[in-house]
């Protein structure tokens, strides 16, 4: 295990976390926009988890807050694609860039 | 961490959270248990009635000392309890409007929710304000936003609110997702999520690499947290939000959401950074942010007001008006002046009266004409005296005009911003944009007392508005003329 | 009774209050109100003036306004100067408001009229015992306000609204130089007080320079008011209002009032060779400059308007040839005479109904009275020998000629030969030969109107002999009584000056006889209608013109300059801002796109701006 | 006889008139007039009566009030206060004439007003009672702040007095009276707020002590940009040229008797803030800045002149008239000599007086002639000779006869700048010349010459009208007859001002 720098893993977060940031800012379709936030929030489960172990003082903490991320994303995704749904049945469509009857 | 460890904590501490919490779990098996006939209003009136209780629980408790439980993760210090109130008061406020609220599409049937989705949202700002670690702020951040989205997107065959509801839900998942990674560096360089300990541990980097991981975090956690403040860059959310929310759950956005916002970001970024990562050449990275906070706070208030110039729909335009404000607060923040909780603690009392009871009035008003355009408010004043006057006080109040609590809120921002190493520029674009903003407010003024009416019909104002309304009017004049009832109140927790 | 000398101007004061409130219920007897209130005037002015001749000086004053230290006085001085001219102006204001009873018998404005009247008495009596420059200045307004308001009197007439307005601001463009003639003073020697200024002077605390500034400064103010050129051209024109103001204000008194301001300060100027040459040289030129426009103008009181300019040379020449004796005895005679010239001009303007001399003639027949004393003013006023005219003229030709100033004295000459002609030029056309125009119901004025213009006849006549070389100068000798500063009492000139003035005005009266009785010289011998001479004085030397084309253009351009200043550059600046501002708040809104990707991408990159920032600098930003 | 509360019932007497206002029925237009006016007279009497107290010979300290209001404190019970506002409210001779012309103007505007308003009447005498309790308060405010907020709470009435009862544009005068003036505010407000945050109060007195004290913690240049910015905040108000344009608009548009106030009194806290924090706060910094400002005075006397030369409208060249005599002021605190000094002092008392007769004959004639277009005019001293006359004495008072105010305004102010800068005074008398020019051609031109058409009906002064008209004539009359009126009050404060300036 300790063959891999704790600097690969935090890259590695960084990298989901752009790649989701990228899906959620750049796709129509609302459903890939949410799966491309929860990649965002495992990135930062991941580096929770490394830090947890790897980090400058090691503790157990970080798990227990990527555990409670975890729950909270669910929670988050699950209302997002209610929300989707209601929409979905008033609008008739999924495409987020659709959704612009409110602007300037 | 045995049962006796339990039962020796403090539980008193938590009067507050536990009545609402248990309004929360009444009002749900009463709406699920009701009758459907049955007006769901009541649900509104018990939580009233929750609400009232945790205040007058929260005053009993207003002389203990600072207390900590659960391992320091439930802290009720003199910033717990000013903000609670705030939050009691702002959501107290919020109930009456819902209760006042009829909604014409989209949530009939959904009544109940829509007053305990208020609860719970408060629950999750209430423990933000006494939380002392990263994992509660988080989760009590969450059921905020969570319980927020909801909201927002009650109205569920209505086009609007479902939109605006989506776009929350999108822009707050990003945001916490930015937070939490910020978060998670913080956590990287300490080990420990106890706010305390963090501030500790920090206080003691000095590696460069370290200090430059924790100015990114900073960077990270501001901008994420900055969505809940509706502040520049994530302000942008919140004009479209705004107007598709339902009116009390607009107004519940602007006030008691953007109070949790700036409760959050003082106790992270100013109990956490204070002292973090002093290095030699003077100052924690959070007097090396000092600059940033102070673009982003200029930057705030200019496109909230300027934007707001342009804005014919009313609610669009108290979003932007929203984002000023949350600016000008911003300016607080970014002054760091001795007395900086205590003038964002008084700006945002202020605001919440002024901002509710200006919501109240557009609430009356656009349920009565069906739609939010600022010219629907033109001949209110025929239409009715009582409803225009009012309105006209909280718009000036809100322009900072004397006599009112917005003048003494921003003069108590004002202050600090000269205090110490003065803030020149700053100062003169809060100002500034101050008087930008008079062109909007009293754009509202002109169609509300100068210009005809295009129908003559009066108006019935429901009990919750007025008392709204009355609340809001009297607390704005009063701690504008005698503000000291305010801050005395304030000294003595 | 001259400790009581500051009620005199009190009582017209209080016809004018009187009248302003109740004239419209007092109707015709307004007249009596201001006769009788004048009346008083007089009757105390005689006293004064005759108790001043064994007593001294008499003065007093109180705090008027207090500035820090400064404590500037109000009060009055009754010297040789003011008792004098306290009896003039008190005396041809009575005379002129009875005068008046005929004259404008009939105008629905009546009542204001005679307020008019009383207030410019008010004004002028009390500009004659100021003690101080600042109280002078207060009046010398206060004169110019009653001249402006009765040369308006007829406000409907575009013409004497324009004429008042022009009087107004022309001599409030002398007044300035007064004003700010009196403020350098008043630092110079730290006080208005004339007896203070005059210690200053002699005491040599003021230098040479300051003097000759302020003492040319205060004269213009004495340019405009006395209708100096260049600033005369209001003064004709001023003959828009009734002819008895005429005979009052732009006669007698307030135009004489610049004459009066540089005698009461003639210590002043004395002390300033510049500008005693500077008065000399403009009085002469305006003597000579307005009889020349006199001899071609055709209304009867323009052409006495044009002499009254001239003769107020007269006198700024003798002053400023440091004949003081001179110059005050030329005009109190001058007030007697021009007064009776005007009232006889009105008594022929109210029975023939015009003011072209070209209209009239032979009115000797039919104007029993008027004819006979008209005459009386054109031999004083021509200097005939015998009359007042004769001695006060000859007093000044004198004074420039012993002042050293030869040229100005032939300038003089010149003008009194074109005086004689001009005047009787009038007097012919007017009087004699036959009628030139339809003249019905032609008739002498009523007693109430002649009374007066015999009065002034007879001072006419009389008044020279108070100065003569013959009889003695008791006059002059009486007005410098105990103030070396003003010169001696009698200046004992060369025979042939009184000769030379003689020939000169004689030759005048002979050569208008020929032109205009007789007619055995062409009237049109020299320059006739239509010569560029005749059209260049009939157009008074296109003063009037220039003034037009320069001054008020420039004003007007330089206002619509101004103009466009305020519209485009200061405007247009608030608009540029509230431009960008709208424009900034335009462009926020177009980002506002609704699309939520757009939003959370700005967040993003907003932060990844902040961390590139953040990296580049490591932190500080300053 | 303990008169510390005079001050505060003075202040906030109208405040009562409010009240019973508000609950008067909308329709009865009689009582709510007589109650509007009425609400005025308390705080007239008071007036009167401080000023005869003065003159009695008794200490105008004896007003002083200091009461303990605002404290801002540090999170956490920090003893000493963090930010604390004082309620004082004091009357030094300066404040008191003040005091006096704003009581004087205000009941005649409010009777000028039951003429002139013709709709709302209740909601227009409740501004109007809460815009005097603002002027009142911003005369005898001791304290910074508290002027500070007088000062913005005139601003509110007054937007909506021009915006709702003004002529054609008035939301557009009403607009640019609120931006400009909130502007001007804004900057004070920021000088206000570094010199607390510089000297820990923002009593005037104290303050002004602080500052002559050389061991003050203000380097010169900063006091010379606070009083730069205090020239920029009260310019606006005075206005000083280019700020003025708002001006223009809010004398054209509002209605009569709000002008008569806006003119009188609203622009004289311009002046009054320039001498009272300008001159008594950074005397020496004013001294350095007195070229400037007397070239400014003399350029804002001469450009008002100039383009109220030109003017067709008779309310744009009172207007632009306001601008000139203003520069006038100007010239006068550019002195720096107390014969400036209170000649600036007399020019706003007089001004004040002036301009709210001639706004007031103006308002008569626009209702009786639908305009005020000078070429429209003419004549009208047939129809209407009382009004005539009037004008034309407003007129003359105006243009500085002695006799009447104006003149020993003028008079003063000149006599002060020519003692120090004779050549900028000699090119300001021009405007002397030019004031007489452009009113005479004004009001002659109205009403003097041919009737250009026949105005049937037009009905000249009469009862209650003359009431304002004759006592701010006799005012003007007998300040300038007997100035010392006026300056008897003056000469304490003009001796303070002069030991703070070293002359």
């Amino acid at each position: 295990m300790s063959s891999v720098p704790a600097s690969a893993f935090l890259a590695l977060a960084l990298i989901l976390f752009c790649i989701g940031l990228y899906g959620a800012l750049t796709k129509r379709n609302t459903v890939i926009v949410l799966i491309s936030i929860e990649l965002m929030l495992n990135a930062v489960n991941i580096n929770l988890v490394t830090f947890s172990k790897y980090g400058i003082a090691p503790s157990i903490t970080g798990q227990v807050f990527a555990l409670f991320a975890i729950s909270v994303a669910a929670a988050e995704a699950a209302v997002g694609l209610a929300i989707l749904i209601s929409l979905y049945r008033t609008r008739k469509t999924v495409n987020i860039d659709e959704m612009d009857t409110m602007k300037n | 961490m045995s049962l006796e460890t339990l039962s020796e904590f403090n539980w008193s501490v938590m009067t507050p959270e536990f009545i609402i919490l248990g309004v929360i779990a009444l009002l749900t098996l009463l709406d699920l248990f009701m009758p459907k006939r049955i007006d769901r209003r009541i649900l509104g009136w018990l939580s009233i009635a929750g609400i009232i209780a945790a205040m007058a629980a929260l005053f009993s408790l207003l002389g203990t000392e600072p207390t900590s439980i659960l391992y320091d993760t439930f802290t009720l210090d003199m910033f717990g309890k000013s903000f609670k109130l705030l939050l009691l008061a702002g959501a107290g406020l919020v109930m009456f409007l819902a209760v006042s609220y009829d909604a014409k599409e989209g949530m009939e049937d959904y009544r109940g929710e829509f007053y305990y989705l208020f609860l719970t949202a408060l629950l999750g700002a209430m423990f933000m304000t006494s939380s002392g670690d990263l994992i509660t702020l988080f989760i009590g951040l969450e059921l905020l936003s969570i319980s927020s989205y909801i909201l927002a997107g009650i109205k569920k065959h209505n086009l609007k609110s479902n939109e605006s509801a989506m776009k929350y839900v999108i822009n707050g998942s990003i945001a916490t997702a930015i937070t939490l990674f910020g978060m998670s560096y913080v956590y990287g360089l300490t080990g420990s999520t106890n706010l305390a300990e963090i501030a500790n541990k920090l206080s003691a980097v000095v590696d460069g690499q370290h200090t430059y991981l924790l100015g990114l975090a900073f960077l990270m956690i501001f901008v994420g947290l900055s969505f809940k403040l509706a502040s520049a860059p994530f302000h942008m959310w919140a004009p479209d939000v705004y107007q598709g929310a339902p009116t009390p759950v607009t107004a519940f956005l602007s006030v008691v959401s953007k109070t949790a916002g700036f409760v959050i970001v003082i106790r992270i970024l100013i109990s956490v950074f204070f002292n973090a990562a002093p290095s030699g050449d003077g100052g924690s990275i959070l007097f090396k942010m000092h600059d940033y906070l102070a673009f982003l706070a200029a930057v705030t208030m200019i496109i909230g007001n300027v934007v707001a110039l342009k804005q014919t729909n009313i609610k669009r335009m108290f979003a932007y008006s929203s984002i000023a404000h949350a600016g000008y607060l911003l300016v607080a923040l970014t002054t760091l002046s001795a007395n900086l909780i205590f003038s964002v603690w008084f700006y945002l009392l202020a605001y919440m009266l002024m901002n509710l009871g200006a919501f109240a009035v557009i609430q009356v008003v656009t349920e009565k004409t069906g739609s939010a355009e600022i010219a629907d408010f033109a001949g209110l004043y025929r239409r009715s005296p009582v409803l225009a006057v009012t309105m006209g006080i909280l718009l000036v109040s809100l322009a900072g005009f004397p006599g009112t609590a917005g003048f003494i809120g921003k003069l108590n921002i004002f202050v600090g911003a000269f205090y110490g190493e003065p803030h020149y520029v700053l100062a003169s674009i809060m100002i500034a944009t101050t008087v930008v903003s008079y062109f909007y407010y009293f754009g509202v003024m002109t169609q509300m007392f100068f210009r005809p009416a295009r129908e003559e019909s009066k108006f019935n104002l429901p009990f919750g508005i007025i008392v709204v309304l009355i609340v809001a009017v009297v607390g704005s004049v009063l701690f504008g003329v005698a503000p000291n009832i305010a801050l005395d109140f304030l000294n003595k927790m | 009774m001259m400790e009581n000398a500051w009620l005199i101007p009190l009582f017209p004061l209080l016809s004018f209050l009187i009248l302003l409130l109740f004239g419209k219920r007092l109707k015709e007897a307004s007249a009596y109100v201001g006769i009788l209130l004048t009346l008083a005037s007089l009757v105390f002015s005689i006293l004064v003036l005759f108790e001043r001749f064994s007593e001294p000086t008499y003065s007093t004053k109180f705090d008027w306004l207090t500035i820090g230290d400064l404590h500037l006085t109000a009060g009055f001085e009754v010297n040789q100067l003011n008792a004098l001219m306290l009896f003039i102006v008190s005396l041809v204001s009575f005379l002129v408001h009875t005068y008046s009873k005929g004259y404008m018998n009939g105008d629905e404005r009546f009542p204001v009229f005679y307020a008019y009247l009383g207030l410019f008495t008010f004004a002028m009596l009390g500009l004659v015992i100021s003690p101080n420059l600042l109280q002078t200045y207060i009046f010398w307004e206060l004169v110019g306000v009653g001249s402006f308001l009765l040369i308006g009197f007829y406000y409907y007439k575009e013409e004497a609204k324009a004429a008042a307005k022009k009087a107004f601001i022309m001599t409030r463009i002398g007044d300035v130089g007064l004003f700010i003639g009196m403020i350098l003073l008043f630092w110079e020697t730290k006080s208005f007080e004339y007896s203070e200024i005059f210690a200053a002077v002699d005491a040599g605390a003021v230098s040479g320079t300051m003097i000759t500034l302020t003492a040319i400064l205060i004269f213009i103010g004495a340019v405009g008011k006395s209708g100096q050129f260049p600033l005369h051209t209001w003064l004709p024109d001023a003959m828009e209002g009734p002819t008895p103001v005429s005979a009052l204000i732009h006669a007698a008194t307030m135009v004489a009032a610049g004459v009066y301001l540089v005698a009461a300060l003639f210590p002043l100027f004395a002390a300033s060779k510049t500008a005693l040459l500077t008065i000399a040289v403009i009085g002469a030129f305006t003597a000579i400059f307005a009889a020349s426009i006199g001899l071609v103008q055709t209304d009867i009181k323009r052409v006495l308007a044009y002499s009254t300019v001239s003769q107020l040379g007269y006198m700024m020449l003798a002053l400023g040839s440091a004949g003081y004796v001179a110059g005050v005895f030329h005009l109190m005679t001058h007030a007697f005479f021009k007064a009776l010239l005007f009232l006889a001009a009105g008594s022929v303007i109210h029975a023939v109904h015009t003011q072209n001399i070209e209209e009239m003639g032979g009115l000797w027949k039919k104007l029993k009275l008027t004819g006979p004393l008209f005459l009386i003013g054109t031999l004083a006023i021509s200097g005939v020998p015998g009359l007042s005219g004769f001695f006060s003229k000859d007093e000044i030709l004198v004074a420039a000629w012993e002042g050293g100033h030869p040229i100005l004295f032939f300038l003089a000459l010149i003008a009194a030969f074109m005086t004689a002609f001009y005047m009787f030029r009038l007097f012919f056309l007017v009087f004699t030969g036959e009628a030139r125009s339809e003249q019905k119901h032609v008739h002498e004025s009523p007693n109430n109107m002649t009374y007066p213009m015999i009065l002034l006849g007879v001072l006419a006549v009389i008044a020279g002999y108070v100065n003569t070389p013959w009889f003695g100068s008791f006059l002059g000798d009486w007005l410098v009584d105990g103030n070396p500063a003003l010169g001696h009492g009698h200046v004992e000139g060369p025979i042939w000056i009184m000769i030379a003035a003689t020939v000169v005005s004689l030759a005048g009266i002979y050569f208008a006889y020929l032109m205009y009785r007789k007619r055995s010289i062409a009237r049109n011998t020299i320059s006739g209608t239509g010569d560029t001479l005749h059209t260049i004085l009939l157009n008074k030397y296109y003063v009037d013109e220039f003034y037009q084309l320069t001054v008020v253009a420039f004003t007007k351009g330089l206002s619509y300059f101004l103009r466009f200043i305020d519209v485009f550059l200061v405007e247009g600046l608030v608009k540029g801002v509230v431009g960008i501002v709208q424009g900034l708040g335009r462009t926020g809104s177009k980002m506002q796109t609704g699309q939520v990707q757009t939003y959370g991408a700005v967040a993003f990159f907003s932060l990844a701006l902040l961390v590139v920032i953040f990296a580049l600098t490591g932190g500080y930003l300053r | 006889m303990n008169l510390q509360s005079t001050l505060s019932i003075l202040v906030f007497s109208p405040l009562l008139g409010i009240i019973v206002l508000a609950f008067l029925p909308k329709q009865s237009e009689k009582l709510i007039k007589v109650v509007g006016f009425l609400a005025t007279i308390p705080a007239l009497l008071i007036a009167l009566a401080a000023y005869l107290h003065f003159q009695w010979g008794k200490d105008l300290a004896d007003f002083a009030v200091s009461k303990a209001w605002i404290q801002f404190r540090g999170m956490g019970g920090v003893p000493e206060p963090f930010f604390s506002v004082n309620y004082e409210l004091a009357l030094s001779g300066f404040q008191l004439v003040l005091v006096v012309l704003t009581a004087v103007v205000a009941t005649l505007s409010a009777l000028a007003a039951a003429k002139f308003v013709k709709k709302e009447w209740k909601g227009y005498f409740m501004l109007f009672l809460l815009l005097e309790i603002g002027m009142l308060g911003v005369f005898t405010a001791e304290n910074l702040i508290l002027f500070f907020i007088f000062f913005e709470i005139t601003l509110i009435p007054t937007f909506f007095l021009i915006g709702k009862w003004g002529y054609f544009e008035k939301e557009k005068a009403a607009y640019s009276f609120l931006i400009y003036n909130g502007l001007g505010s804004a900057v004070l407000l920021i000088v206000i707020m570094i010199l607390f945050a510089k000297t820990g109060t923002t009593n005037i007195e104290m303050l002004a002590q602080i500052m002559a004290d050389p061991s003050a913690p203000l380097s010169g240049d900063l006091k010379l940009g606070l009083l730069i910015s205090l020239l920029i905040a009260f310019g606006v108000k005075l206005p000083i040229f280019p700020l003025h344009s708002w001006m223009l608009k809010v004398h054209v548009q509002a209605p009569p008797s709000v002008v008569m106030i806006h003119s009188g009194i609203l622009l004289k806290i311009g002046a009054y803030g320039l001498i009272r924090f300008g001159m008594g706060i950074f005397p020496e910094q004013f001294k350095t800045l007195s070229i400037l400002i007397a070239i400014l005075g003399v350029i804002n006397l001469l450009y008002g002149a100039f383009l109220a030369f030109i003017q067709t409208d008779f309310k744009m060249v009172l207007a632009y008239s306001s601008i000139s005599h203003m520069g006038i002021v100007l010239i006068g605190l550019a002195a720096m000599n107390e014969a400036g000094v209170q000649g600036a002092i007399f020019q706003v008392i007089s001004h004040g007086l002036i301009s709210a007769l001639l706004f007031f004959l103006v308002g008569v004639l626009y209702e009786r002639t639908d305009t005020s277009l000078i070429g429209n005019l003419g004549g009208i001293a047939k129809g209407m000779p009382i009004a005539a006359g009037f004008l034309l004495a407003g007129a003359m008072a105006s243009l500085g006869l002695p006799g009447m105010s104006g003149f020993v305004s003028e008079f003063m102010a000149f006599l002060g700048l020519f003692k120090e800068l004779p050549w900028i005074a000699a090119v300001g008398t021009i405007g002397i010349i030019m004031t007489a020019a452009y009113l005479l051609r004004a009001v002659l031109g109205m009403t003097y010459g041919k009737s250009h058409r026949e105005f049937t009906g037009v009905l000249d002064l009469k009862g209650v009208e003359l009431i304002p008209v004759g006592v701010l004539m006799l005012l003007i009359v007998v300040i300038g007859v007997f100035p010392s009126v006026l300056s008897s009050p003056l000469q304490t404060t003009l001796e303070t001002i002069m030991l703070g300036i070293g002359g």
